[in-house]
C-alpha cells in the first residue's frame, strides 16, 4: 500500500492496526474468489461471522446440546442455561426492560409476521390506518398488505424525499385518529437512511399509534436503547449482526405482548392442553411453539458478547470514515449517481451508472472478487419511488478497508470503461 | 484495462453493441403473437411481438423492455435469428440455445449456433443463465399462447 | 464387560463394533455427567449431532456464507447451491416427486402451524370434523385447536387402545363426509408407537380427507417414503436427525401448496411488491419468507448424507433388539409399568413406577449420569387417557448401547430400593 | 447401594417419610383462604386450605394434591411449621425457605429454617427448585388471596 496524507479524503486512506486485527476473528474475509481476495460488501444481506461465534456452536454442540426447558438431566439444564443466559444478553444488548418482552424468532420477517398476526389481526377494523414508510423491506410490508385484505384496513404510504430521508413533514400531516400502527424500518437497507425513530415514536405516543420497528439494518451498526427509542415493537435478526442464520428477536413491550394471542401453536408456549381446553404459558414463552432455534439463541448471543468486546464508539466513527471515503471515491466513476444521500446513513452506498445494468456491474465487480449486491433488495417501492429498476449496493461492516472501496472503485472504472461510459 | 477472462469472455462486442443499439426494438401494433416476460429476480421486464404467417412463418418480430446487457443484448440478438423462420426452426433454435447456456452441449456442436456463441460464458455463472434464456423463454411463452412467464 | 451368552435377552449383550464405531462420530457421547459417563437416553426430545454435520456448517461459515437467491456473486451462488442442493438431498431422503414439494420451516411446529394456517383456515368451516389421534404431541394439536376456534370447525378425537396402538375400528367409524382433515404422527414421542399411516392415507383418500402427517420421530429411525405412503403433507425437524436446531421441512404434495396462500410475508416469497398488488412467488419460495435458516438448511443435508452413508437397515434391526432388550431389563425393575406397548414400535420406551413421582425418578438417573426425560412429553391428553401424570421416557437412537440399557436398568434399581418399592 | 452423593444428600429420610406419609393431606371445609398451586413443568398439582384467626394466626392448615417427593414432602413439612405460626412469622419463613432454595443463603445461617434444612441440595438442581417452593408459593398466593398461580 502507497504511504498518502490521511488529510485528503480522496487520495488513499490506511486502515487503522485494530481493524486489521478484527478482520482475523473472520475465517471467510481470507477467501480467493476468481483467483482475487474476497472483497466483501455486502453486510446488508448477511454479515460475516467471527471465529467466536463459531466455538460457541460448535462448544454447545460437542459438550452441551439437548432440548431446553423440559429436562431435569444435566444437558438439558445446561442448554436450558446458556439459551436463556443468551435472551439475558439480548435483553441488555437492547435495552429492554426484562427478559419476558425478548422473544425468539426466525428472524425478522417471523418477528414481524408474528406483530401483523398476534397483534393486527386483532386490533385492526375497516377505516383504521396502517402508515408504512416508501423505504420499507418487504418484510415490513407483505404481512401488512395481508392484514390489510383480512381486516379492511388501509396501508398509507409515508413519503421519502430525493435524498432518502423520510419525509417528516408528511408524516406529521398523515398522523390522525385513524393511524392505528406505524411501521418503518431504523436504517433503509436500500438506502442507508437512518431514521429518526426517537422522534416517530414520540409522535406515534401522543397520538396512541403503535410502533413497529425494523431493526435488521441497525443493531449490526450502532447500540440501540429501546426504552430511550420510546417503540412498541423493535424486529432484529441474528445473520445481519455477525450471529447465525435462522434466529431473530421480536422486542414488544410487555403491556402490549401479555394481551396478544400467540402466533403459532405447539409444544412449550402452553401450560396446559386437553381437546377442550388450553392455557397459554407466560411471557415470552407464549410466542415460542415449539423447539426453538437453540444453537442458534446462544450462537447469537456469543455474537452479542464478541460485539460487547469491541469498541463500538471507534467501530462507529471508524464505519462513518469508510462511509465517507466511499462516497468520495465513487464519485471518480464516470455515470454514477448515488441512490441515497440522507445526512444520517449508516456505511451503505447505492447507486446506478447511465448505461450499464445493475446485474451487469454485479458480474463483472465479482470477476474482480468484489463481493455487491445488485437488484431491488427486497424493496421494490424504493425502486419505484426512484424511477428506476434496481440499483448495485456496497454495502459496509466494520471489517471492511480503505483498501477495500479502492478494489471497489478499481472494478467499476473497468465497469465504465467496458460499457463506454463518459459523464 | 485488465479484466478477468470471465468477464472478457461474456462481455463480447458483439453483445455489448446489441446491448447498446437493440435491433428490432418497437412495438408492433397488432401481433398474432404476444408476451410479457419477467425476471424478478434481477427486475428484467420484455414484451415480444411476433407476426406469423398462415404457413407458421415468423414474419415480423419484435421487442421492448429494460434489461440488463445480456438480457437485451440475447432479444435483440434472438430477433435478427427466428425471422422468417418457421416455428418449428425457432423451437429448434431455442433448444439449442439453452442446452448451450446450461453448458449442457458445447456451441461448436450445432453450426446453427454460431450466432449465438456468445451468450454462451453464461454457463458458469448459474445467476445469469436465466438473463440470457429470458427472451427465448418469453418467445416461447408467446408461441404457445401464455401471455405472462417469469423465469425463476 | 462381562462375556455372555447372546442368546439369552435378559443377560448382558454386547454392543457391535459397527456401533462402537458409530459412536465416535458423536462427540458428546464422550461427555461426562456427575463424574459418571453420560447415558444420553433422550433422543426423543432431541439427537445428537455427528462430526460431519458439525463441520458442513463449520466449512460453510468459513467458506461460503451469504445470503442466499438474490445475489450474482460468487459467494452468493455457492451458499444457494449448497442451500437449494440440501433441498434435493431432502426430496429423495423422503421420496418427495419434486423439491417445490419440500418447504423448509423452522421445524415440526411451524410446518403444521403452516398447514393449519394456509390450508385450514381457508378450506375449513362450521360443521366440518377435524379428527387428531389422542396420541398427538401438542404441535399437532394446538395449531388446529386455534383454526377450530376461528372457522367453527370441530375437533374430533381418535381413542388409542390399552397398549397405545390407534384404534383403527373407532377410526373407520369416525369418518365420515364431514371429515376434512386427519393428524396424527408417524410415531408417537410419548409412547413409541408407530401408526399404520400407509393405511390411514388409503383410508382418507377414500373420503377426500386430507393428511396431515407429525413425522417428528419417524425420520431419525426409518426411512420415509411420502409417495409409498400416499400422504398429503408429512413434516418433520432437523434436531430429531441429527441436523441442526432452527430447521424443518414441511412435505406438500404440490397440487395442495400451489392453491394455498402464503403463511407469512415478506422478502424472496413474492415476485412483485406494490402497496397496491403484490404477486407471489413459485413453490416452494412462496412459503419461505425472508432470509432462510441458510447454514441450518446445508446442516440438514449434511444429516441426510450422514444416514445414507449408514446401513439403515441394520441399524433399525439393531435398534429392534435394543428396543427388545431394554424391554426385557426393565421388566427386573419393581413396581414398573410400561406405558405404550404396541407391536410396531420405535426404540422408546415410557414408563412409570409404582409410588415414586417420574421427577424423582429422572433427578435420581441424573445423578447416575443417565438423561432421560420425565413429564408429559408435550402430549397432556396420552397422559390424561392413561390416567397419568407423566412418565419417565427413555428413548434411543442407533448410537445406543447394551451397557447403556444396563446402566440405565442399574440407577431405577437405586431409585426403587430409595423409595422401598416392592412389587 | 451406592448413590451419588447428590441424590442422597436429596432423598434424606425426613423426605422419603414425608412422601410416603404426608401431614395434614386433607381438605379443610370451610377454609379462609385457600390457593390451588401448578407447576406446569412436571405437572405438580397442589390445594392449599387455611384457617387464619382475627389475630392473623394460622389455626389450621393442609394440603391435597399430587406431585414429585420433594413437591409432596416440602408441602407436607410446611404444613406442620406455620401451624400457630402469624402471617408474619409465615412470610418470615418462606423468604428464608425461598433464600434457602436457590442458595443465596446456608441452612445454618438461621436457626428457623433448622426443620427445612433438608431441602437445601436442591439448590444444585435448577430444575427441582420449583418443587420444592410450590408448597410455599401457594401458601403465599392463598394468604394474597390469589386463587391460581403457577411457578414457571
Ligand atoms: C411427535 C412430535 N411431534 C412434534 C414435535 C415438535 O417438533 P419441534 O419441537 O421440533 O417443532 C415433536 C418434538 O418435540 C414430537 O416428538
Ligand atoms: C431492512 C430489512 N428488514 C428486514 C429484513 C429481513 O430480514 P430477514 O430476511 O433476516 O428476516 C432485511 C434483510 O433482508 C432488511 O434489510
Amino acid at each position: 500500500m502507497d504511504t498518502v496524507s490521511k488529510d485528503t479524503i480522496s487520495q488513499k486512506r490506511e486502515t487503522p492496526g485494530r481493524i486489521l486485527e478484527i478482520r482475523r476473528d473472520f475465517p471467510i474475509l481470507n477467501r480467493q474468489v476468481q483467483d482475487k481476495p474476497l472483497v466483501y460488501l455486502d453486510n446488508g444481506a448477511s454479515t460475516q461471522m467471527p471465529k467466536q461465534v463459531m466455538d460457541t456452536i460448535n462448544a454447545y454442540h460437542e459438550f452441551h446440546h439437548s432440548n431446553v426447558h423440559r429436562g431435569v438431566h444435566q444437558l438439558s439444564q445446561e442448554a436450558t442455561e446458556l439459551y436463556e443466559g443468551a435472551r439475558e444478553k439480548l435483553r441488555a444488548f437492547i435495552g429492554a426492560a426484562s427478559t419476558k418482552e425478548v422473544v425468539y424468532t426466525s428472524g425478522t420477517t417471523e418477528s414481524i409476521n408474528l406483530v401483523a398476526n398476534s397483534y393486527g389481526l386483532a386490533n385492526l377494523k375497516k377505516g383504521d390506518k396502517i402508515l408504512i414508510s416508501n423505504m420499507e423491506h418487504h418484510a415490513n410490508i407483505v404481512p401488512w398488505y395481508m392484514i390489510a385484505k383480512k381486516t379492511g384496513a388501509e396501508i398509507v404510504v409515508i413519503p421519502i424525499l430525493d435524498d432518502g430521508s423520510l419525509d417528516m413533514d408528511a408524516l406529521s400531516e398523515l398522523m390522525d385518529n385513524n393511524v392505528r400502527i406505524l411501521c418503518v424500518n431504523h436504517v433503509s437497507n436500500a438506502l442507508g437512511t437512518v431514521n429518526p425513530v426517537k422522534e416517530i415514536a414520540k409522535m406515534c405516543r401522543d397520538y396512541g399509534v403503535i410502533t413497529v420497528i425494523d431493526g435488521a439494518q441497525a443493531v449490526g451498526h450502532f447500540p440501540i436503547d429501546v426504552v430511550d427509542l420510546g417503540v412498541d415493537f423493535y424486529a432484529f435478526s441474528g445473520h445481519k449482526m455477525h450471529g447465525p442464520t435462522g434466529v431473530g428477536v421480536l422486542y414488544g413491550r410487555e403491556e402490549l405482548l401479555a394481551k396478544m394471542e400467540p402466533f403459532m401453536g405447539g409444544g412449550d408456549m402452553i401450560l396446559s392442553v386437553s381437546f377442550e381446553k388450553i392455557i397459554w404459558n407466560e411471557l415470552p414463552y407464549k410466542f415460542e411453539a415449539g423447539t426453538p432455534p437453540i444453537a442458534q439463541a446462544i450462537g447469537l448471543g456469543a455474537a452479542v458478547d464478541y460485539l460487547n468486546s469491541l469498541d463500538r464508539e471507534f467501530l462507529e466513527s471508524y464505519e462513518n470514515d469508510l462511509l465517507e471515503y466511499a462516497t468520495e471515491k465513487l464519485k471518480s466513476v464516470s455515470g454514477l449517481k448515488l441512490v441515497g444521500t440522507a445526512p444520517g446513513k449508516i456505511s451503505l452506498n447505492s447507486f446506478v451508472i447511465e448505461g450499464v445494468h445493475p446485474h451487469d456491474i454485479g458480474t463483472i465487480l465479482d470477476g474482480e472478487g468484489v463481493a455487491v449486491r445488485t437488484g431491488q433488495h427486497c424493496a421494490e417501492p424504493v425502486m419505484d419511488r426512484f424511477g428506476i429498476p434496481a440499483t448495485t449496493r456496497a454495502s459496509m461492516a466494520f471489517y471492511n478497508t480503505f483498501e477495500e472501496i479502492d478494489a471497489l472503485t478499481d472494478a467499476l472504472l473497468k465497469v465504465t470503461e467496458l460499457f463506454d461510459v463518459t459523464d | 484495462m485488465l479484466l478477468t477472462n470471465r468477464s472478457k469472455n461474456l462481455y463480447q462486442e458483439v453483445i455489448l453493441d446489441h446491448n447498446k443499439n437493440p435491433r428490432n426494438y418497437r412495438e408492433i401494433e397488432h401481433p398474432s403473437h404476444f408476451a410479457k416476460g419477467n425476471n424478478p429476480l434481477c427486475g428484467d421486464k420484455l414484451d415480444v411481438y411476433l407476426i406469423i404467417d398462415d404457413k407458421n412463418v415468423v414474419t415480423d418480430v419484435s421487442f421492448v423492455g429494460d434489461g440488463c446487457a445480456i438480457s437485451k443484448a440475447s432479444a435483440s440478438i434472438m430477433t435478427t435469428l427466428v425471422k422468417d423462420k418457421t416455428i418449428d426452426e425457432v423451437n429448434k433454435l431455442f433448444e439449442g440455445f439453452h442446452d448451450m447456456a446450461t453448458g449442457k452441449i458445447e456451441p461448436d456442436e450445432d453450426p446453427k449456433l454460431r450466432r449465438l456463441r456468445a451468450f454462451s460464458g453464461v454457463k458458469d455463472l448459474p445467476a445469469r443463465v436465466k438473463c440470457a434464456t429470458l427472451a427465448w423463454h418469453t418467445l416461447d411463452a408467446a408461441l404457445k399462447n401464455q401471455e405472462i412467464i417469469s423465469t425463476e
